[in-house]
């Protein structure tokens, strides 16, 4: 089973309107750009996909990336723990005006709400944000007389992921604090699309060391030298990027 | 009477298994399904105990008790296979991330239900990861002889030993016939066709319906 | 912070009588023989500890581990999903007559309310058990049409683990399926005890295939040449080893 | 007026570290905690997007971009470090794997409650890990200035900012002294020896007290 695509088109070329579009990376480490790019080119040449929901622990920075997505308008809500960054502007411009609604989830409940939406967990407890405004509307239960709230899964039609190795069959490794969130949305989505750096055989990443095994992953295309977000955002690139 | 080997059984189950199906075999009998995968296919199969893409069992002498499965028998491991602990095995298979599970079972109900892991109050309760299986996979078959020891029905209008699962089964492969479990009905899809409907029928515990033409199931000898 | 500790004796020296030790392994594969056997030698030797609470998928094999626990007397409660085993006469024969508690748990369930207890979790739901007699007496709630069980934690004040390689700041490496639930319970105990088959310097492992991050480790002590339970059991042996 | 430097506090904060502690420090301030271990002590340092033992920040120039700390700024690796994803790193948050908290603060009040994510519903939200670590590490400690900005008092009876934790803050750092939180009061450990009760007390939005001396809070020139 041969889970590689052929290009960064053909992987994103099956994500639908609407849908909810998991996005790994936290800053820049882990960012699937060049996949993210590819959804913005193909929205440039079809108008879709549009009216996303995206999940990610930010919100974006400059005009790359997920701040290139709403910027572009595909985005109708962005559901993450820390819309700031060092340039936040079109995440805050298109809050302030309406034009896209944010979910705030403390990041270690995001974290955890993704698990259990690949774990087939539908509900779980936790302390975090007991007593705040964030557990306003959330069931709260006492466990061995302390108080917790109750938070539900979260799951997504799509994810997108920037693995450092994968394998043929999806088997994928990630590059030191490049893992993060995506070994949990590669669990949390129905359809699990993966950027990495070079795709081996099968049986070419030990079976000890693999990080995220093929049965969370669908689509795996390969990009032999990413782009960092970060380095971008601080060359003062915007999409799209000069060739 | 005419009736499939355990062999032929685990062979007809087998034909519905996809080229690239993520699969859990329950320990025993089901084990068998993996030896009778069509040329081409590649099933990757995955056990509890935190195995994803083993293979056979190692020659005599090879074993190595690291490298076990879920019966803990000894394994080996397959291109492209992955370790991984109890809390992520069973976030595959409660996720919904295996496309397949094939356990074998005491009772199955016209309802879906499911008794495989106790046969009542004496003797020590053991169940392991059935009934995690059985409401995680996307699919969960059932592979048995269509009747007990003493020639009483295991297919049946509601179980009586206690449940492994509720409306969870949706396909039995027995000795005898292929049937779906729909709408909590028990659907005649392949029978053997030495057996007329009316023998099948006598041996089931609860109606047999048909929406269609019932397939011969024919099976190679094994 | 060095965790190495000097010898087997010592690393299992402060486990008080009525504690919940939680034990890794699968049957034969990651089961820490050389510490439970520290254990009952400890236990020949003071009376101590006795009236445990053990945690393990299984509930022993023959007259070794787990078994052997149980036959010396030290058992009051086990919490496992399958008490069967090739020769679980020392269980069976304690559980008839009524000397141990059996608390019998579904596989998926155990790992994941270990994992809850690890992670600050005090109830999730699952699918898993509903409508059978082991979601008796448990709280049922519906999520989106489908019903699910409440699931507590599961924590333990010592678990007993067996690594194949540790550092001296307890990061962990497993071998192969010896993995199972011992990267779990290294979580969910107040103090994890690992013996490891050789301890490197700290930096020894690389951090992209650490299993168990050091945080979870509260002792190491090196067993440099452990002996597989199961090899143990198919030769017939029993506690006490011969030496 | 008499005062400790964000420097200053922060090496207070530190001395109260023990030797293998695992800390997480909050983005920005907090992160100053870390250069002013006492010698022959080595906390571990916790970040949550999935570090354990990080070092400080690499040569100008030698930044790598995917080993960053929550405050996304470039960091090292220390020998012992590991990588894992962003749920066992909550876990370890959650769990109460974590010694130490230190985190920053707009308002302490007396209760224990902390307000440090929001300062009301004008502007963009953003949470991060702060109510993750509030209720998960065994202790929480503030550094702050001992007021805002205008003069206002940031420790209050209670905390007027939307709440990032209830009752989770146990000693806080401030400009003036060290003052603990328990039973629901402010105990004053330790004051600035150039500042009188009465000075401190005007300075403090809740009533202080005191169960023994109240030290003199000295620190180098930093």
């Amino acid at each position: 089973m041969d889970k590689r695509v052929t290009g960064l088109a053909e992987a994103v070329a099956d994500i639908e309107d609407g849908v909810t579009v998991m996005i790994g990376g936290f800053g820049g480490a882990g960012s699937p750009i060049e996949l993210i790019h590819a959804l913005l080119d193909r929205h440039r040449a079809t108008g879709h996909p549009r009216d996303l929901t995206l999940v990610n622990n930010n919100a974006g920075n400059g005009h790359l990336g997920l701040a290139a997505l709403i910027e572009a308008g595909m985005v109708r809500k962005i559901i993450c723990s820390f819309p700031r960054s060092a340039d936040a502007s079109v995440f805050n411009a298109a809050y302030r005006d309406g034009s896209v609604e944010l979910e705030l989830v403390p990041q270690g409940t995001l974290a955890e709400r993704i698990r259990a939406g690949g774990a087939g967990i539908p509900a779980f407890y936790t302390p975090t944000s007991v007593g705040t405004d964030l557990a306003r509307g959330k069931p709260v239960a006492e466990f061995d007389g302390r108080r917790y709230v109750q938070e539900r899964w979260l799951k997504a039609d799509v994810a997108l992921v920037k693995a450092e190795l994968a394998d043929t069959q999806g088997n994928l490794t990630y590059r030191m604090a490049a893992r993060n969130f995506s070994p949990l949305m590669c669990m949390a989505a129905t359809q699990t699309i993966v950027q990495a750096r070079r795709i081996l055989a099968a049986g070419g990443i030990d079976p000890e060391v693999v990080v995220t095994p093929g049965i969370f992953v669908q689509k795996i295309v390969e990009v032999a030298s990413p782009v960092q977000e970060e380095d971008l955002a601080r060359a003062g690139a915007a999409y799209p990027l000069e060739a | 009477m005419d009736k499939l080997s355990n062999n032929q059984i685990a062979w007809r189950a087998a034909q519905d298994i996809a080229d690239g199906a993520y699969v859990n075999l329950g320990i025993g009998f089901p084990e068998k399904v993996a030896q009778y995968q069509p040329p081409g296919r590649h099933a990757i199969f995955h056990t509890e105990n935190g195995i994803l893409n083993f293979g056979e069992a190692p020659a005599p002498g090879e074993e190595d008790w690291d490298l076990i499965n879920a019966g803990k028998k000894a394994v080996t491991l397959r291109p492209g296979a992955a370790f991984f602990h109890h809390a992520d095995s069973f976030a595959m298979v409660r996720g919904g991330h295996l496309d397949v599970a094939i356990l074998g079972a005491y009772e199955v109900a016209e309802n879906g239900d499911l008794a495989n892991w106790s046969t009542g109050p004496k003797g020590v309760p053991a169940v392991g990861g059935a009934m995690d299986l059985v409401h995680g996979a996307k699919r969960v078959a059932i592979i048995t002889d269509h009747v007990t020891k003493d020639g009483q029905p295991k297919l049946l209008r509601r179980c009586t030993l206690p449940l492994t699962g509720v409306g969870c089964v949706t396909r039995v492969y027995t000795s005898l016939a292929v049937i779906d479990i729909a709408d909590g009905r028990f659907m005649l899809r392949e029978k053997l066709p030495s057996l007329g409907l009316e023998a099948i029928q006598r041996l089931t515990g609860a109606e047999l319906h048909r929406d269609g033409p019932v397939a011969d199931l024919i099976v190679p000898e094994l």
